[in-house]
């Protein structure tokens, strides 16, 4: 067990640091379409498919950087926004989508907190009707007697607190 | 989570006994979902490659066109790498996985490399370099991966001729590793 | 491990076990302050429901209708607290006064378990009932 | 020699710990006072044995102690001193150490100062704080233990770490360690993990005191309320603080030009201050008007799980985050005492489910005690959603195989809008009254802020030609901002009336006679001002990528960022540094010089990139340096324009004054942390006297 996770950490160890190989960026070519700012559009919609939960446009690796000027090739070719996301999805999973898609099991992701603060909001009313039931019946509109010198004593602690 | 408790804290004035009752099983329910969910989360999350068993059934389109299933290359030795171009670790193995390969091509062994999340460019790239000529085909949606649970590439897979897995060799392979390994797995039985 | 991190372990731990075992020796029992028995929050906290309700009323977030009627109230609350406990002095007191008589003793203690005030010489408190033998002991 | 009696303490302190667990809850159960003494002895014990411990753990790490494998992994003699010592909690060992000893501190505190009050519950509260205090300090002595040293066994090609020489094995003294993660060498990550671990532990405290009052039946009396309220002011206030600290870290270091990304570790640290916060506002309600006792029970516990998740997914990589540590041998233990936990109190709160009985009475939906009750909806809903975000790639994998990401537009569009009515309830609700709220004057005070914030915002956007939803974001704030600053205004006011003070002088006394209320209000401004910055960020932040060459500009918003040349350098700790000279100017007059930077690790093998920042109030410039070509003619540079971020920190220092203000006791009022009984107002006849 102890050699075994080790042997993990080691495997680990050596995926990131290849990540971080080389990160040396060329100068681009020409200055037309397709710039920086639209690879990192649309590098901003996706997730690096191998590092822990980092966006693709600020990721840092070498194999993000691989996947920007893939991006780049796919929008030179004309390819729309879309497609290149789509081509993302299909080639290396769902979980490079920053947003969750909204059909299928998916979609609950987006539904339950839905459905949950309306039954919330239900709850609510409900707690504060059921308060509100509870209320007591109106008082007597006659003032209960209180002992002058009482009164008198609850007013200047009153002042002393303040 | 969070509703279940509202429920019974709505229930006034005094809660019915059934409505009090469903909502102390929605409530237990629901903690012990949730902890059955943590608890298969932790085993998935220590859990390490795939190493015994019956291989997991893939079929792979190469970057050639050429497809290969694994189910279908029963009585073959049948060795799966997973590699990216991206990987440096990958680069130190590569040419000894093809030197290995051309050792035994023809004697009942098989090489499959599965690209993971790679750009196509970058993989041509690789496979020029090393002049690999065993098929290699990318992990469309990284399904391979997931059925394997790789942790990270290198990754080696030994399959038997009976189709079991016969262990996994995490990161870069130093000759005699794998040939040795094979030798092991061409002297099994089959069937 | 070398023998003098283990002396040094050893000291450490004999002290820290005379220390953990003290509350056990017999003879040196511990004294128990009264349990604060706090008439004075509630009546602290009825005074400042009032004064909330003042603040309230002059920064317009309660309206001249309701003022006085929620004013009234909350004085007879607080009337009623204050008064309550001039009375349970007042009875206190009273019954003190009149063991001190009976009894001849001059002083007052408090029940170790329920925190009421109880007779120095008595063997039960009055309140809950428990034994009382080491205030007596105290006293004496 | 020394390490071996940080192990021999550690060792008794663990010992001491299960003795006052297990003592402490016989002898309150059988009422045997000096068992229970003796178990307040053990925890007093505990503590200074600890400390023992983690003294000699820093001193290892400051005097570079190698056989030590802790020390091997995070320290090293490249790092400063300072460094050195903060690597106490760089890595998985020394953390939970530590942890476990701030948790052990708090429960000493609380025993030295409140030992001769509340001693029903005091048996059950050192049970149940001891119990978690034991598993922590277990966790270190038995699975993640900082004084295991290094060994060679003979023909082993890796190093063994263990407590004791294994067989055939030789001590092993490596000549430098590994150091400290280059990313947490920042000022954010010296202050963030300590202040959040005191905001973790911190919620022991009145999640024990809970406990006890279940198990002690004291629950009915909340006195438990009363003497936690402050304990739990501190350690929201932590988490707060460490909540803060970790964006400004991730601004300044991460390099994404962003402070929250919204993931799993991030959120794990949100989730329980959400609930903290709701639970600090029910607390409220209870102490006035003597409601929601069940649910300040259900708040705090769930407070209290969520922090001991929270610990869970950061250590455990069961959910994938940019932050975890790396897998460990914790997770079952962890899992095990968190089902424990949730289950146990749960199942206990069921059991006394009918003694917490409330008195709930709503005179009018217009009133204070609907805006809690909103207001705690919304917190929950708020929790709600993102831990259903969170857990959510977990469910998803499991019912159907594919792993998905639920990123930062998923909170986003969530919890935006609760975040919105949230923000908008802050600012009204001081408005309500206790009890009833007449229509006509809530429309008095609300209506010149109104109106006012409408003119200013409509006229702001319609100059500034801003898309809707920033115009509504500013709107929100400035009415909530005015709104409470005519709170304090009306209490000036009244005061200058009443008294003849002058404003000032009113002022103080006003915030000086009533800590509480406007201690909270002053945190709510701070809360405002962070909202101001989410908001920029989420609306107007700008941002571009560019090569240039060195004499060219690049472009974005009214700024223009010119190129002048590269440099390089080694830096002091095993640093290779390579730095831009930049020149910004605005509107074509140069403003600041500035210097991205990417500092390379040679012995971590890590990039750091360190942003070159001009800040204003107004907005932040942060440029980032991407990549240069070999030959250092060009360079790419990407530029973020973050208007309003900084307002972020700002009210997070308003936030921190305005919990100090509020936690301060009331010299006047001392005696006034009451526990009203308010059964006496509603279920009795107002007694009629004469």
């Amino acid at each position: 067990m102890q050699t075994m996770r080790r042997k993990l950490m080691s495997v680990l160890l050596i995926l990131v640091m290849s990540l971080y190989a080389v990160s040396t960026v060329s100068a681009q070519d020409g200055t037309g379409y397709p710039t920086d700012d639209d690879v990192n559009r649309i590098a901003k919609q996706l997730y690096c498919p191998v590092c822990p939960n980092t966006p693709l446009d600020v990721c840092e690796t070498k194999a993000c950087e691989d996947w920007r000027a893939q991006i780049r090739d796919q929008l030179s070719w004309g390819w729309t926004d879309q497609q290149v996301i789509d081509y993302f999805v299909a080639q290396y999973g769902e979980r490079v989508l920053a947003e969750p898609q909204r059909k299928g099991f998916t979609s609950l992701v987006w539904f339950l907190p839905l459905i949950a603060i309306l039954v919330g909001a239900g709850i609510v009313y409900e707690i504060l009707k059921g308060w509100r039931a509870q209320r007591l019946a109106p008082r007597a509109t006659a003032p209960p007697q209180i002992a002058p010198e009482v009164l008198e004593k609850i007013e200047r602690e009153l002042r002393e607190m303040d | 989570m969070t509703q279940a408790p509202m429920n019974e804290q709505g229930a006034q004035p005094p809660p019915t006994p059934g409505r009090k009752k469903f909502g102390v099983t929605i409530t237990f329910t629901i903690i012990l979902t949730f902890l059955a969910l943590m608890a298969w989360g932790l085993k998935r999350a220590q859990a390490g490659p795939l190493d015994k068993g019956l291989a997991p059934d893939f079929t792979i389109t190469g970057f050639d066109g050429k497809t290969v299933t694994l189910s279908e290359l029963r009585g073959q030795v049948v060795i799966i790498n997973f590699w990216a171009s991206w990987c440096p670790p990958c680069r130190e193995e590569a040419a000894y996985l093809e030197e290995t390969w051309r050792k035994y091509e023809g004697k009942g062994v098989i090489f499959i490399g599965v690209d993971w999340v790679d750009t196509e460019k970058e993989a041509f790239a690789y496979i020029d370099e090393f002049d690999i000529t065993y098929i290699n085909g990318p992990d469309i949606g990284t399904r391979i991966a997931q059925a394997y649970n790789i942790q990270g590439v290198p990754e080696t897979f030994f399959v038997a001729k009976n189709g079991e897995l016969r262990g996994v060799h995490i990161g870069p392979m130093k000759y005699p590793q794998l040939d040795e390994k094979i030798d092991e797995l061409l002297a099994e039985q089959y069937p | 491990m070398e023998l003098g991190a283990i002396l040094i372990g050893l000291v450490i731990l004999i002290l820290s076990l005379l220390f953990l075992m003290a509350p056990f020796k017999p003879g040196k029992r511990k004294k128990v302050k009264p349990a604060a028995a706090n008439p004075a929050a509630e009546r602290a906290a009825a005074l400042a429901a009032l004064r909330d309700l003042d603040f309230d009323f002059k920064t317009g977030k309660v309206s001249e209708e309701d003022y006085p009627s929620l004013r009234v109230r909350l004085l007879a609350e607080a009337a009623r607290y204050i008064q309550q406990e001039e009375a349970n002095e007042a009875d206190i007191e009273a019954r003190i006064q009149a063991r001190k008589r009976t009894q001849g003793k001059s002083s007052t203690a408090y029940c170790p378990h329920c925190g009421k005030p109880v007779i120095v010489g008595d063997l039960f408190c009055t309140s809950c009932g428990s034994r009382l033998e080491v205030m007596t002991a105290e006293a004496s | 020699m020394i390490e071996d009696i940080g192990l021999i303490t550690l060792t008794i302190a663990f010992t001491f710990s299960l003795y006052a667990t297990f003592v402490s809850a016989y002898g309150g159960w059988r009422g045997y006072e000096a068992w229970v003494e003796s178990a307040r002895n053990a925890v007093l014990l505990v503590f200074p044995l600890l400390t023992i411990s983690v003294v000699i753990v820093v001193y290892a790490l400051y005097t570079l102690d190698f056989s030590l494998a802790y020390v091997y992994d995070v320290s090293s003699q490249a790092m400063s001193p300072f460094l050195r010592v903060t690597a106490l909690w760089g890595g998985q060992q020394g953390s939970v150490l530590f942890w476990a000893w701030m948790m052990a501190g708090f429960v000493a505190v609380v025993l030295v100062r409140k030992w001769e009050r509340d001693r029903e519950m005091m048996p059950y509260f050192i049970a149940t704080a001891m119990l978690t205090t034991t598993f922590f300090v277990g966790v270190v002595l038995f699975i993640t233990n900082p004084f295991m040293r290094l060994w060679h066994i003979e023909g082993a090609d890796e190093l063994t770490k263990a407590l004791f020489q294994p067989a055939n094995s030789m001590p092993y003294f490596p000549e430098d360690g590994g150091g400290l993660n280059p990313l947490l060498r920042h000022f954010g990550m010296i202050g963030h993990p300590p202040t959040t671990y005191l905001g973790f532990t911190g919620f022991v405290i009145p999640f024990s005191f809970a406990i006890a009052a279940l198990i002690t039946g004291h629950s009915r009396g909340d006195e438990w309320i009363r003497t936690t309220r402050r304990w739990t002011l501190v350690a929201w206030i932590f988490l707060s603080i460490g909540l803060i600290l970790g964006g400004r870290w991730a601004y300044d270091v991460l390099g994404w030009g962003g402070f929250w990304g919204w993931d799993p570790v991030e959120n794990a640290m949100l989730m329980p201050w959400l609930t903290g916060t709701a639970f600090l506002h029910s607390v409220m309600m209870t102490e006035k008007r003597g409601m929601m006792k069940k649910w300040n029970m259900i708040l705090i516990i769930l407070t209290y799980s969520l922090s001991l998740f929270g610990t869970f997914i950061t250590r455990t990589g069961v959910i994938s985050s940019v932050h975890a540590f790396s897998k460990s041998a914790l997770g079952p233990a962890f899992f095990a005492f968190i089902g424990l936990t949730f289950l146990g109190s749960v199942t206990l709160l069921y059991l006394r489910w009918d003694t917490l009985k409330s008195e709930h009475t709503l005179e009018s939906f217009i009133s204070r005690e609907s805006a809690f009750v909103l207001q705690n909806m919304l917190f929950l809903a708020i929790t709600f959603a993102v831990f259903w975000g969170t857990v959510f790639p977990l469910i998803s994998e499991l019912v159907t195989g594919t792993k998905i990401t639920v990123g930062p537009p998923y909170f986003q569009k969530a919890t935006g809008p609760l975040f919105f009515v949230l923000v908008l309830l802050m600012g009204v609700a001081p408005l309500f009254a206790w009890r009833k709220q007449a229509m006509r004057a809530l429309g008095k005070a609300i209506w010149i802020p109104f109106a006012g914030s409408l003119g200013i915002t409509a006229l702001w956007g319609y100059v500034h030609r801003m898309h809707p939803a920033s115009i509504l974001g500013l709107w929100l704030v400035t009415l909530t901002l005015s709104l409470i600053l005519a709170e304090f205004w009306k209490g000036v006011q009244a005061r200058c009336a009443a008294r003849g003070e002058n404003p000032l002088t009113a002022l103080f006394n006003l915030i000086g006679r009533n800590h509480r209320r406007y201690g909270g209000y002053i945190i709510h401004i701070g809360v405002v001002l962070i909202a101001l910055g989410f908001i920029g960020d989420a609306n107007f932040k700008m941002e571009t990528q560019g090569t240039v060459s060195s004499g060219e500009s690049l472009t974005v918003g009214d700024y223009q960022l010119r190129f002048e040349q590269l440099r390089g350098y080694h830096g002091s700790d095993g640093r290779e540094i390579v730095e831009a000279v930049t020149t910004l100017s605005q509107g074509g007059e140069a403003i600041r010089n500035l210097n991205p930077r990417r500092d390379y690790f040679v012995v971590q093998q890590q990039p750091v990139t360190i942003p070159g920042v001009y800040s204003t109030p107004g907005k932040d410039v942060y440029v980032l340096l991407v990549g240069w070509d070999d030959t250092g003619k060009s360079a790419t540079f990407r530029i973020y324009v973050n208007p309003l971020i900084n307002w972020v920190w700002i009210g997070g220092v308003m936030m921190i004054l305005g919990t100090i203000i509020a936690a301060w006791s009331n010299p006047a009022q001392r005696e006034a942390t009451y526990v009203i009984r308010p059964e006496v107002l509603t279920t009795q006849p107002v007694p009629q006297e004469g």
